[in-house]
C-alpha cells in the first residue's frame, strides 16, 4: 500500500481506538464507579453519547453511498426512522398491560381513537428477532424497491437526490397520519422494557452504549473492508464516470444498489439503537431537513472518507449540546458561520485538515476539472 | 447551594420558535420579579435557558441535561404535546417536576407533569356548547392539523356532538398537514357545506403556522364571521399580532384567558410584561397566564412544603390556589389539571378579544375525557389512597405506573 | 511578443514546471515539443491563466500577465484552442462562437465574422446543434473557429490536428501558415478548389500576421507549419532553434521514449 | 466474404448468453442496414458491415461520417432506428445492454480517454480484468498470482510501471490513452473497438501502437478508427471508408487511398 | 335641520345604549335606530367600525383615522367636531350577532339608495336572511326598480319564496325557472323538497313538485360539476403560480450555475421581510407599500444574494455539493438573524383593498382577487426573466460559465461578474417571490423552509437547467394537488403528488423536459 493509504491507516487506528475506550471505557465507568466519584460518567453523558453513536453510524453509511458511490441520498433519514420504527413497535408492544388504558394487545394511541384491533403490521413485533429482523429488512426492502426502480431507469445526479428527499417527506407525511397506526406525530414513547430489562436503568443505558459502540466498530470495518475491496474500487469507478464503468461489463445498477441497499440497512440499524436510548421515534426523524444534516455532518467531517463521517457526525452534535445550552439564542448563528467557515477553510472537512497536517498530498480536482 | 435553580424548556429557533420563546421571556420575568420579592426559601432563583430546537428527542436530551447537569429544581416548558411525550419518561425517570402550559388533549396524568393549560373540557367542550346555544349552529366543520391533539380533540367533539343530536352528515371533518398553505380548496368546500341553509361553525384546531394563510383564504373566499365563524383553540393574541387582523373580524376563540379582560391583576400583569420586553406593543397571551399561575403555585408549594424536593412539592402543591388574570381562582386539582374560567371572544380588528360568553365560575380540568369509551372510566387522582394518573373506577386498578 | 521567464508551477505539491523560460517573437510560429506529461499542456494553461504560476514571468506585448485575470487574455488578443476541444457542450455551435463576442468587441467585431464560416463550413451547417453533439472532429474545428472570433494577435493551439480528417489537417496547417504570414513566405497563390477559404484568411488578417504558439506532436506537420520549435523535458526547455534546424538526433534524444 | 441474407442467424436472439461466440461460419460481427438519427439528422444510413474473426479493421471517414456512432451501436450505448447487430450468429446485440455486451467480448477505447480519475493506474487495469463481475463475487475477489502477473505485463506494454501508484486523473493525455488500451488488453476481448488511440502520442508513441495492434491480430477482432494516414498503412490490412453514415467503399489502404472520392471527401489532394 | 330623529323613549335614548349598553342592550339600539333613514350614516360607521364614544363629552361620534388621531363628524349631522387624540376616544364594539342585525338594517334603510349598486348590495345582503318584513320590503320596491339587475335579484327572492306557495302552478313555475339559476339558495329550497323526514315519509308530499325539483337539481349540479371544474383548474393555476414563483429563482443558481442553494428560502423570507418594513413605512398607503415592495425585495435579496457569492460561494465553484455545506450555514444564519432583528413572531403584513375579496361569477364560482394577480404576476415574472436570458449577454455567458468555467475565461467572459450578477438576479427573484408570498402566509423567520423542498423538487421535475419545464412543472403539480384534494385530502393528495414525482422520474430520468445530447447522457 502507498503512502497516502498507510498515513490513512493511522488515522483509522486512532479512530477505531478512540471509538473502542469509548465503547468500553464509559459503560464500564458508569457501572463501576459510584455516582460522586470523579470517573463516573452519568446516565446523562451516557445517553448522550450513545446517541452520538448512533449518528456516528447513520452518518458512516451515509458515506458508503455519498461518499464512495456518489450517491447523494438526501433521504437516508427515513431508513433510519424505519428502522427506529421498528424498534419502537416492538418496546410498544412490550409495554404490554402497563399502558394507561391496560389494554394488552393495542398500545395507548390506538386505544383512545378508538382501534379495535391491532393491524396486520405490528404482528410479530412482540418478538425480539422477528421486530430486529424487520430493523434491517424494513429498511433495506425499501430501499431495495426504490434503489432498483431508479436505478434501472438510470435515474443519477440531483434527480435521484431529489427524489430521494420526495421519499422521505412522502413518508413524512404518512406517518404523521394518525390512520397510519404508528402513533401520528407523538410517535412511538413511553416504553417500559428491553428483552425484559427495565429500560431505564443505568445498567441497560451502558450495555446499550456498548451495544451501539460495538456496532459502529463492526460497521467501520466492514465498511473499510468493503471499500477496500474490488467491490469498493467499482463503485468509486462509478462514481467518477457511470457510463464507462457499463462498457466494462459491470452491472451498474446492481453495483448501486447493493451499496444503497447495504447503507440503508446500516442506517436502519442505527435508528434501531438510536430509539431505546432517546426514548422517542416519531415522524420528524422522516422530515427531509434531518436527511440533509445527514449530508452536513458527512461533509464537515471529510466525505468519503468513512472515518470523517464519523469525526463531523460526533463533532456537530456535540457542538449542537453544547451550543444550544449555552446560547440558546444565538447557536445557529455559530453553527452557520461554523458551516461556512469549514467549506471555505477545509475543502475537504475536518479530516481533509487531518491529512494535509500528517502529510502533503498531491491535490486532485474530484471533478476532474482545472483547478479555479 | 445558593441558587435555586429552575429549567426554562421552549424552542428558541425551529418552527416552534415562533410561539414558544414568548413563554421563555415569561418565565424570566416571573423570576425577575419572584427575585425582587426575596426570592424563594431565602434563596435567589436562577433560570437555566436551553434551546431544544423544536426537535422532539432533543427536548428529552434537554430536560435530562436540566435535570442532571444544571439540578434545576423544575422546569417549565414544552408547547407540542409530542414534546411533552417526549419529555414524559425522562421527567418521571429522575423524578422532576414540569409544568406544561398549553391546552392539549387530555388522556394523560403523570405523577410529574402540572397540566396549567386547558384540557378538552376546558376549551372545547365550552365552545361547542356555545355555538350551538347561542349562535345556533347545526352544522359543524372540524378541522385541523393532522396531529394527535386535533386529532383527539375532534375524536371528542365528534362523540359531544352525536350524543347531542347531530346527524353525521353535518359533521365535516378535515385534516391537513403542519404548515398547510394553501387553503383554497378547502376553504371553497367549507364554503359549500356552510351553504346548505342550516347555520354551520367552523371549529379549528389548526396550528400555528397554518392559521395565516387559512384565515386570508377565508377573507378572500368572503366567509364573514356573520355568516360561518370559526372558533379557534390555538389562535391567540401572540398569533393574531403577527396577521393582517382586518379580515379576521368577528371570528372567535376559546381560551382561559384574554389580554382584554378588564381586571387589576391583568392590568398590572400586562403592564410587567411591556416593561419588562421593553415594547410597548407587545401581547400577553393564555399560555402565558398559564405559567404565570403555574410558577406562582409552584412558589406557593415549595414555601409550603419547605424545601424544593419534588416528592414534596408534588404533594404541597395539590390544592394549591392561586388568583387567575381573569378574575376566580385556579386550583390545582388531585388529577394535576387546574380550574380555568372558560372565555369565549370575538376578534376584533385591533388584534384583541372582545369577550362575547364565559363560564361563571371555574371549569375543573378533566384528564380522562367522559366522550371517549376507554376513557370515561378512567380518573386521575395523585392523593392517598388511589395515587395513580390513570385509575379504572370499573376494574379498580391502576394501570401503567412504573413507580 | 510573448515573453516567459524562470516560470515555476505546481500541482499540489508536484513540481511540474521547473524555471521555464520561452520565448515566442512577434511574427513567428513556434511549436512546443516534448514527449507525453512534459508539461506542454500545463504551460499553455499557465499562459492562458488557468493555472495559478508559483514564480515568473509571462509578459504579452509587455504587459505582465503571471498574475492577472484569466479573462484579460482574450481583450488583449490570445486566442486559445485547448487539448481536448472543451467546447461548450449544451450550446449550440452558434453560441460557442458568441461567447469570444464580448472580448471582439473591443476590436469592433459585433457578430461572428463570415470568414469564419468559410474556413469551417462545417459549421455553418451545424449553426443550430449543439456542440457536445458534433463529431470530435467537428469539435477541434469549432474550437479553432472559437479563438478565431477573438481576431487573436497570438494563437495558441494545443495539438490541433488531433482526431482530424487528413484534408481538414492540411487545410489547418493552412490556415495556420497564412494567418502567420509574416513568416516570410510569399503566400502562394490559392488554388482553386480551396479559393475561397484562402480568400477569407487573407481577408481576416491583411494587415498582422498572428503569431502562433502551438504543441504538436506530429512532426511532419509541426515542420510544415511552424518556423521555430522548442523542446521541452521534464518541466524545463532543453532546445530551441529554428524549424530547419530540428536535427534528427535531437528527435530521437527528446522526443522518442 | 459477404455472407447472403440466408445464412443470417435467425432466432439467435433467445440462445443463452453463456454460450460460445459462434463465429464458425465466417464473420464475427455483422451489422446489416443500421440507421440512427438524432433529431432528424442521419448519423448512420442504411450501413451494412462485416467483420471476421480475428480480423484488424481499419475504419476511416471524415468528421462526423459516423465512425464513433457505429461503436455507440455495436456496444449497447445507441440503439439504432433500424437494422440488426449480430455477434457471431448466434448473439443479437440490439437486445443486449451495455454490460452484457462487454461480457459478451466486445470491449472498446473511447475517442475522449475515460479513465478513472480517482483510482491508481494499477486499479483501473484491475477494474478492466477479465472475471466475474457480478456483484458478490467482485466484493470477494482476490487477485490470484496469475493475474497480478498478467497486470504486471500490461503495465510493461503501455509503459506505465512507474506510475502504477499514481492517481489516473493526474496523467497527461498521452499517458491516458495508454492507459485506456491498457484497460482494453485486460478485459482480453473477442471483439476491440478503439477509437483514435494514437491522439496525443509521439511518433514513437504511435509505432508501437501498431505493433501492439498488429501482434493482437489473429487472436482478436480489432476495429481501429484513426485519422493519421501514416498510422493507418502501417497497420492496415483492409479499410473500410465511411461517409455519410454509410460505406463509401471498402478495401486495401491502396485501392482505398486512390478512390478519388475518397481523396475528394476525405484524404484532400 | 333634521332635529334629533332618535326615538326617545322608556327603554332609553338609543345612543346611550349604544355607547354603554350591553350588547344585547346595543341589539335594541339597533333595531330601533333601523326605523329611521337619517340613522343611516351611523349605523354604517357602526358596522366599518368607525363609531366612537368621546370619553369626555359622552357623546357618539364617527371618526376618520389620522396621523395622530381621529377626526371626528357628528353621526347624525355630519358636522365636523374637529380633531381628537387616540386616547380620548374609544371604539363602540359588536359582535357577529349586530353585525348580522346591522347588515339587514342598512341593507333595508339603503333600499332606496341612488346609486343602483348600493342598491343591489342592499338587496343582496337582505337576501341573505328573508323575513316577513324584508319580503314585504322588497314586493315593494320591485314596483319602483328600474334596474334590470336589480329586478333580476328580487326577482330570485321572490321566486324562492314561490316554491312554498300554496299555488301548484306558482311552484311548478318557479321551480322551472329556477333550474337556470346559478344560485345555492335555489339548490337549497330544492334539495329540501326532495328530502325524507326521520320516519322516512317525503317532506313534499306532491310527487309532481318532487319530481320537477329532483330534475331541476340534476341540471343545476350539472352545471355546478363545470364550475367546480374550472375552480379546481383555478387553485391548481394559482398554487402553481406559487410555487413556480418560489421555485423560477433557484432554476437561476441552481439549473444553470448548478450552486445548490440552500439559503434560497431565506432569501424569499427577506423579500417578504421587505414588504413588511415597506407597510411599516407608508402606513397609509398599504397598496403603494406592496407594489414599491417588489423592486425593493428584488434590490435587497439581489444585494444579499451578491454578497453570498462574492463572500462564499465564488470560492466554491467546481464544488457543487459544497455549496450545499455552505449555503446550508448562511440559511441557519439568516434565519436567526431574522429572528434577533424583527423577533421570532410572525410579522402581519396586510392585503390592500384591490387585492382582497373574490370576483363572484355566480354563487357556484369566484376567483379569489390575490390569487388571481399572483398568477398574473408570476408570469410576467417568468417573461421578463426569459427575456433577460434571451436577450441579454449574461444569458449566453451564464451558461458558457457554467459548463466550462476555464475556457469562458479564455474566450474573455468576465466570470466572476457573471456569477455575481446571475446569482445576484436569481436571489432577486425569490426576493420578489418574496413578496408574492407574504400575501398568502406568514411573514417569520420560517417562511424560507416551508418552501425548499417544494421549490428544488419543482425545478428538478421540469429538468434542471431548463426555465421553461420549471414553468410547466410548477404548474402541473399545483394542478395534480387540487385534483387530487377533493378525493384524497390535503395530506394524502400531497402524499399521492410525491409518489406521482418519483415514478415520473422513472420514467423521465432529467425531468419533464430534459436536457439532450451526447454530453448530457454520458
Ligand atoms: N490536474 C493534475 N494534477 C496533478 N498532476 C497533473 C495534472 N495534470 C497533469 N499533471 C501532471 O503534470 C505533468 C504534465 O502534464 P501535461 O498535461 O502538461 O503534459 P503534456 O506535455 O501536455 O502531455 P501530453 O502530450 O500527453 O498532452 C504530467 O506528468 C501529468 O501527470
Ligand atoms: N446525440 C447526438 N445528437 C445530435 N447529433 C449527433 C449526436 N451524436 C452524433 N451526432 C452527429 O452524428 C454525426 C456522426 O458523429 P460521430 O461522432 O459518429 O462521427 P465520427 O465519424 O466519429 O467523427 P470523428 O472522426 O470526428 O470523431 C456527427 O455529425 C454528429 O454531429
Ligand atoms: N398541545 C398542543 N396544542 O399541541
Ligand atoms: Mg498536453
Ligand atoms: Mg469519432
Amino acid at each position: 500500500m502507498n503512502l497516502q493509504n498507510l498515513t490513512q491507516d493511522k488515522t483509522y487506528a486512532s479512530v477505531l481506538l478512540a471509538l473502542a475506550s469509548v465503547t468500553i471505557l464509559i459503560p464500564f465507568c458508569n457501572l463501576i464507579f459510584p455516582e460522586d466519584s470523579a470517573l463516573h460518567f452519568s446516565a446523562y453523558s451516557v445517553s448522550l453519547i450513545g446517541k452520538y453513536l448512533t449518528f456516528a453510524l447513520l452518518g458512516l453509511s451515509l458515506d458508503m453511498v455519498w461518499g464512495y458511490a456518489g450517491i447523494l441520498v438526501l433521504g437516508q433519514g427515513a431508513f433510519f426512522a424505519l428502522g427506529g420504527y421498528a424498534m419502537g413497535m416492538y418496546l410498544m408492544r412490550q409495554i404490554g398491560t402497563r399502558g394507561v388504558y391496560g389494554n394488552a394487545e393495542l398500545p395507548d394511541f390506538m386505544v383512545f381513537l378508538n382501534w379495535t384491533e391491532l393491524p396486520w403490521y405490528w404482528y410479530g413485533f412482540e418478538n425480539f428477532g422477528f421486530s430486529m429482523l424487520m430493523v434491517l429488512l424494513a429498511p433495506g426492502l425499501l430501499a431495495f424497491v426504490f434503489g432498483w426502480l431508479a436505478f434501472r431507469s438510470r435515474v443519477t445526479g440531483v434527480y435521484l437526490s431529489i427524489i430521494t428527499q420526495a421519499l422521505t417527506y412522502a413518508l413524512l407525511l404518512a406517518f404523521f397520519r394518525n390512520e397510519m397506526g404508528f402513533g401520528g406525530n407523538n410517535g412511538l414513547t413511553d416504553f417500559k422494557d428491553i428483552l425484559g430489562f427495565n429500560i431505564q436503568s443505568e445498567a441497560v443505558r451502558s450495555v446499550l452504549l456498548l451495544m451501539t459502540g460495538l456496532s459502529l466498530i463492526g460497521a467501520l470495518l466492514l465498511c473499510r473492508w468493503i471499500v477496500n475491496s474490488k467491490l469498493g474500487r467499482v463503485v468509486t469507478a462509478i462514481r467518477d464516470q457511470e457510463s464507462r464503468v457499463r462498457f466494462l461489463g459491470y452491472r451498474v445498477e446492481l453495483f448501486k444498489l447493493w451499496v444503497f441497499v447495504f447503507a440503508a440497512m446500516l442506517a436502519g440499524l442505527a435508528g434501531a439503537l438510536y430509539v431505546p436510548q432517546v426514548g422517542i421515534i416519531n415522524p420528524s426523524e422522516f422530515s427531509p431537513l434531518n436527511s440533509l444534516e445527514i449530508v452536513i455532518w458527512v461533509a464537515v467531517g471529510g466525505r468519503g472518507t468513512l472515518y470523517g463521517a464519523i469525526i463531523g457526525a460526533v463533532l456537530v452534535n456535540y457542538a449542537k449540546t453544547v451550543l444550544t445550552g449555552l446560547m440558546p439564542d444565538a447557536w445557529l448563528f455559530c453553527l452557520g458561520g461554523a458551516f461556512i467557515l469549514v467549506t471555505l477553510l477545509m475543502p475537504d472537512g475536518i479530516v481533509g485538515l487531518l491529512r494535509r497536517r500528517i502529510k502533503p498530498k498531491p491535490t486532485l480536482n474530484a471533478t476532474g476539472g482545472q483547478p479555479a | 447551594e445558593d441558587t435555586i435553580k429552575v429549567g426554562v424548556l421552549h424552542s428558541l429557533s425551529g418552527t416552534m420558535a415562533i410561539s414558544e420563546t414568548t413563554l421563555k421571556d415569561t418565565m424570566l420575568m416571573l423570576i425577575d420579579e419572584q427575585n425582587k420579592k426575596g426570592g424563594l426559601l431565602g434563596k435567589k432563583l436562577e433560570a437555566v435557558v436551553v434551546d431544544p430546537a423544536s426537535n422532539w428527542p432533543l427536548f428529552a436530551e434537554k430536560a435530562r441535561e436540566l435535570i442532571t447537569k444544571d439540578k434545576v429544581s423544575a422546569i417549565f416548558g414544552c408547547w407540542t404535546s409530542v414534546s411533552r411525550k417526549s419529555v414524559l419518561p425522562v421527567i418521571e425517570e429522575l423524578n422532576n417536576i414540569l409544568f406544561y402550559p398549553v391546552q392539549y388533549e387530555g388522556e394523560e396524568s403523570s405523577k410529574n407533569v402540572f397540566y396549567t393549560g386547558a384540557a378538552p373540557n376546558q376549551q372545547a367542550i365550552p365552545a361547542v356548547d356555545y355555538l350551538m346555544n347561542d349562535l345556533k349552529v347545526q352544522r359543524w366543520v372540524l378541522a385541523g392539523t393532522d396531529y394527535v391533539y386535533p386529532r383527539t380533540t375532534n375524536k371528542i367533539l365528534e362523540a359531544y356532538l352525536k350524543a347531542k343530536g347531530v346527524k353525521p352528515a353535518d359533521i365535516m371533518i378535515n385534516y391537513t398537514p403542519f404548515g398547510h398553505s394553501d387553503w383554497q380548496s378547502i376553504v371553497a368546500d367549507i364554503k359549500k357545506f356552510g351553504s346548505a341553509g342550516k347555520k354551520t361553525a367552523v371549529v379549528s384546531t389548526i396550528n400555528g403556522d397554518a392559521n395565516v394563510p387559512f384565515y386570508k383564504e377565508l377573507g378572500n373566499q368572503g366567509i364573514k364571521a356573520e355568516d360561518i365563524p370559526v372558533v379557534a383553540f390555538s389562535v391567540g393574541e401572540e398569533e393574531l399580532s403577527g396577521m393582517d387582523t382586518k379580515p379576521l373580524v368577528g371570528h372567535l376563540a376559546a381560551w382561559n384567558y384574554f389580554m382584554s379582560v378588564d381586571t387589576t391583576k391583568n392590568a398590572a400583569f400586562i403592564q410587567q410584561w411591556k416593561d419588562y420586553i421593553k415594547n410597548p406593543k407587545r401581547v400577553t397571551n393564555d399560555p402565558m397566564e398559564a405559567h404565570y399561575i403555574g410558577f406562582n403555585m409552584w412558589v406557593k408549594a415549595v414555601e409550603k412544603a419547605g424545601t424544593t424536593d419534588p416528592d414534596a412539592v408534588q404533594k404541597a402543591i395539590i390544592g394549591v390556589e392561586f388568583p387567575n388574570l381573569t378574575g376566580g381562582t385556579a386550583k390545582m386539582l388531585p388529577n394535576h389539571h387546574i380550574s380555568k374560567p372558560v372565555l369565549i371572544g370575538e376578534i376584533q380588528e385591533d388584534g384583541q378579544f372582545a369577550t362575547v360568553w364565559q363560564t361563571n365560575k371555574v371549569v375543573d380540568g378533566d384528564a380522562w375525557s367522559d366522550f371517549l369509551p376507554d376513557s370515561k372510566p378512567i380518573i386521575a387522582d395523585w392523593t392517598a389512597p388511589i395515587n395513580c394518573g390513570n385509575y379504572n373506577t370499573k376494574t379498580k386498578k391502576c394501570s401503567g405506573q412504573n413507580y | 511578443m510573448l515573453n516567459i521567464s524562470a516560470l515555476q508551477q505546481y500541482y499540489g505539491a508536484s513540481h511540474t514546471l521547473w524555471d521555464l523560460d520561452l520565448r515566442v517573437p512577434a511574427g513567428s510560429c513556434v511549436c512546443l515539443m516534448g514527449r507525453n506529461g512534459v508539461g506542454k499542456t500545463t504551460l499553455l494553461k499557465a499562459i492562458m491563466g488557468l493555472l495559478p504560476v508559483a514564480d515568473g514571468s509571462i509578459q504579452f506585448d509587455g504587459v505582465e500577465l503571471a498574475k492577472a485575470k484569466a479573462e484579460s487574455r482574450a481583450e488583449l488578443g490570445i486566442g486559445y484552442v485547448p487539448q481536448g476541444r472543451e467546447i461548450f457542450p449544451l450550446l449550440t455551435v452558434e453560441e460557442n462562437l458568441k461567447t469570444g463576442l464580448r472580448a471582439a468587441n473591443k476590436h469592433g467585431i459585433k457578430k461572428i465574422p463570415d470568414s469564419i464560416f468559410e474556413i469551417f463550413p462545417v459549421l455553418k451547417q451545424m449553426l443550430k446543434r449543439r456542440g457536445g453533439d458534433l463529431s470530435g472532429g467537428q469539435q477541434q474545428q469549432l474550437a479553432i473557429g472559437r479563438a478565431l472570433v477573438l481576431n487573436p494577435r497570438l494563437l495558441i493551439l494545443d495539438e490541433p490536428t488531433e482526431g482530424i480528417q487528413p484534408n481538414i489537417v492540411s487545410e489547418i496547417g493552412d490556415v495556420i501558415i497564412r494567418l502567420n504570414k509574416s513568416r516570410g513566405v510569399p503566400t502562394p497563390p490559392p488554388k482553386p478548389e480551396t479559393g475561397e477559404i484562402h480568400q477569407a484568411i487573407d481577408r481576416i488578417h491583411k494587415e498582422l500576421g498572428v503569431t502562433v504558439l502551438l504543441v504538436e506532436q506530429k512532426l511532419p506537420f509541426a515542420r510544415k507549419v511552424a518556423n521555430q520549435f522548442c523542446i521541452m523535458d521534464r518541466g524545463r526547455h532543453v532546445a530551441v532553434g529554428a524549424m530547419d534546424e530540428l536535427a534528427d538526433d535531437m528527435v530521437k534524444r527528446y522526443l522518442t521514449v | 466474404m459477404m455472407i447472403s441474407a440466408a445464412s443470417t442467424p435467425e432466432g439467435g436472439a433467445s440462445l443463452p448468453l453463456t454460450g460460445e461466440v459462434d463465429a464458425r461460419h465466417g464473420p464475427i460481427l455483422y451489422m446489416e442496414d443500421v440507421s440512427v438519427s438524432f433529431d432528424g439528422f442521419r448519423a448512420l444510413n442504411h450501413l451494412s458491415l462485416y467483420i471476421d474473426d480475428g480480423e484488424l479493421r481499419c475504419l476511416i471517414g471524415p468528421n462526423g461520417a459516423g465512425k464513433t456512432t457505429l461503436m455507440d451501436v455495436i456496444t449497447g450505448k445507441t440503439k439504432p432506428d433500424s437494422g440488426s447487430v449480430f455477434f457471431g450468429q448466434t448473439i443479437d446485440l440490439l437486445e443486449l445492454d451495455e454490460p452484457a455486451i462487454a461480457q459478451a467480448g466486445i470491449c472498446r477505447k473511447f475517442q475522449k480517454p475515460s479513465v478513472f480519475d480517482a483510482l491508481t493506474v494499477f486499479e483501473n487495469l484491475e477494474l478492466a480484468l477479465k472475471t466475474d463481475k457480478r456483484t458478490w463475487p467482485t466484493l470477494f475477489h482476490k487477485l490470484n498470482g496469475e493475474q497480478r502477473d498478467r497486470i504486471h505485463d500490461v503495465l510493461q506494454t503501455i509503459a506505465l510501471p512507474a506510475q502504477q501508484r499514481q492517481l489516473a486523473g493526474a496523467l497527461s493525455h498521452g499517458q491516458k490513452q495508454w492507459l485506456e488500451i491498457g484497460m482494453l488488453l485486460m478485459q482480453d476481448p473477442k471483439v476491440m473497438l478503439v477509437d483514435e488511440p494514437i491522439a496525443g502520442m509521439t511518433h514513437q508513441e504511435v509505432e508501437r501502437t501498431a505493433e501492439l495492434l498488429l501482434s493482437l491480430q489473429g487472436k482478436h477482432s480489432i476495429v481501429v478508427v484513426e485519422h493519421d494516414m501514416e498510422f493507418v498503412r502501417s497497420i492496415a490490412r483492409k479499410v473500410t471508408v465511411l461517409h455519410e453514415g454509410s460505406v463509401l467503399t471498402e478495401g486495401t489502404m491502396d485501392e482505398v487511398q486512390n478512390d478519388p472520392r475518397v481523396i475528394q471527401v476525405y484524404l484532400g489532394g | 335641520m333634521a332635529a334629533r330623529p332618535v326615538l326617545a323613549d322608556e327603554t332609553g335614548n338609543p345612543l346611550d345604549l349604544l355607547r354603554q349598553g350591553s350588547m344585547s342592550e346595543r341589539e335594541q339600539a339597533v333595531e330601533q335606530l333601523a326605523a329611521d333613514s337619517a340613522n343611516l350614516k351611523l349605523l354604517q360607521a357602526l358596522q366599518d367600525g368607525k363609531l366612537f364614544e368621546l370619553k369626555a363629552e359622552a357623546k357618539l361620534a364617527i371618526g376618520l383615522e389620522t396621523q395622530t388621531g381621529y377626526s371626528l363628524t357628528d353621526p347624525i349631522s355630519g358636522a365636523s367636531l374637529g380633531e381628537v387624540e387616540r386616547g380620548a376616544v374609544g371604539k363602540i364594539n359588536l359582535n357577529n350577532k349586530l353585525r348580522t342585525l346591522l347588515r339587514k338594517a342598512i341593507g333595508q334603510l339603503q333600499l332606496n339608495h341612488a346609486d343602483p349598486a348600493v342598491r343591489l348590495g342592499a338587496v343582496q345582503a337582505m337576501a341573505k336572511n328573508v323575513d316577513d318584513k324584508a319580503l314585504a320590503l322588497l314586493k315593494d320596491h320591485l314596483d319602483h326598480e328600474a334596474d334590470a339587475e336589480i329586478v333580476a335579484a328580487i326577482r330570485s327572492v321572490l321566486l324562492l319564496q314561490d316554491i312554498n306557495s300554496p299555488d301548484k302552478s306558482q311552484r311548478v313555475n318557479a321551480i322551472t325557472t329556477l333550474k337556470e339559476f346559478d344560485s345555492q339558495d335555489a339548490v337549497n329550497k330544492l334539495q329540501a323538497l326532495t328530502e325524507k323526514d326521520a320516519d322516512g315519509n317525503f317532506v313534499e308530499a306532491d310527487s309532481d313538485i318532487r319530481n320537477l325539483a329532483e330534475a331541476a337539481l340534476i341540471k343545476i349540479r350539472g352545471r355546478m360539476q363545470a364550475y367546480a371544474a374550472i375552480e379546481t383548474v383555478f387553485f391548481g393555476l394559482s398554487l402553481g403560480a406559487v410555487l413556480v414563483l418560489a421555485a423560477i429563482g433557484l432554476a437561476i443558481t441552481f439549473g444553470v450555475m448548478g450552486i445548490i442553494n440552500m439559503a434560497h428560502g431565506e432569501l424569499m423570507m427577506l423579500g417578504a421581510y421587505t414588504t413588511y418594513v415597506m407597510q411599516q413605512l407608508l402606513p397609509n398607503n398599504l397598496g403603494t407599500a406592496l407594489i414599491l415592495s417588489i423592486p425593493m425585495a428584488f434590490l435587497v435579496a439581489a444585494l444579499v444574494g451578491i454578497a453570498i457569492e462574492r463572500g462564499i460561494i465564488r470560492f466554491l465553484y467546481g464544488r457543487p455539493l459544497e455549496t450545499l455545506l455552505a449555503t446550508f450555514g448562511v440559511s441557519l444564519f439568516l434565519q436567526q438573524a431574522v429572528r434577533s432583528i424583527f423577533s421570532p413572531l410572525n410579522r402581519s403584513v396586510a392585503t390592500p383593498d384591490w387585492m382582497s375579496g373574490s370576483w363572484q361569477i355566480n354563487d357556484f364560482l369566484s376567483l379569489t382577487w390575490n390569487r388571481f394577480y399572483i398568477l398574473i404576476f408570476c408570469l410576467l415574472v417568468f417573461t421578463a426573466l426569459l427575456q433577460i436570458l434571451k436577450r441579454t449577454k449574461l444569458g449566453l455567458e451564464v451558461r458558457a460559465v457554467a459548463q466550462n468555467r476555464g475556457m469562458a475565461r479564455a474566450m474573455g467572459i468576465p466570470t466572476s461578474r457573471v456569477d455575481a450578477m446571475t446569482f445576484g438576479l436569481g436571489s432577486g427573484i425569490a426576493g420578489v417571490a418574496g413578496v408574492a408570498l407574504s400575501q398568502i402566509t406568514n411573514v417569520g423567520p420560517n417562511l424560507g423552509q416551508a418552501y425548499i423542498v417544494d421549490s428544488f423538487m419543482v425545478v428538478v421535475f421540469g429538468g434542471v437547467g431548463n426555465l421553461f419545464g420549471t414553468l410547466v412543472a410548477g404548474f402541473s403539480l399545483g394542478i395534480a394537488n387540487k385534483v387530487l384534494e377533493p378525493y384524497a385530502g390535503a395530506v394524502l393528495a400531497k402524499i399521492l403528488v410525491l409518489v406521482f414525482i418519483i415514478l415520473f422520474i422513472q420514467k423521465k430520468p432529467r425531468g419533464l423536459f430534459p436536457q439532450k445530447g451526447r454530453a448530457a447522457e454520458s
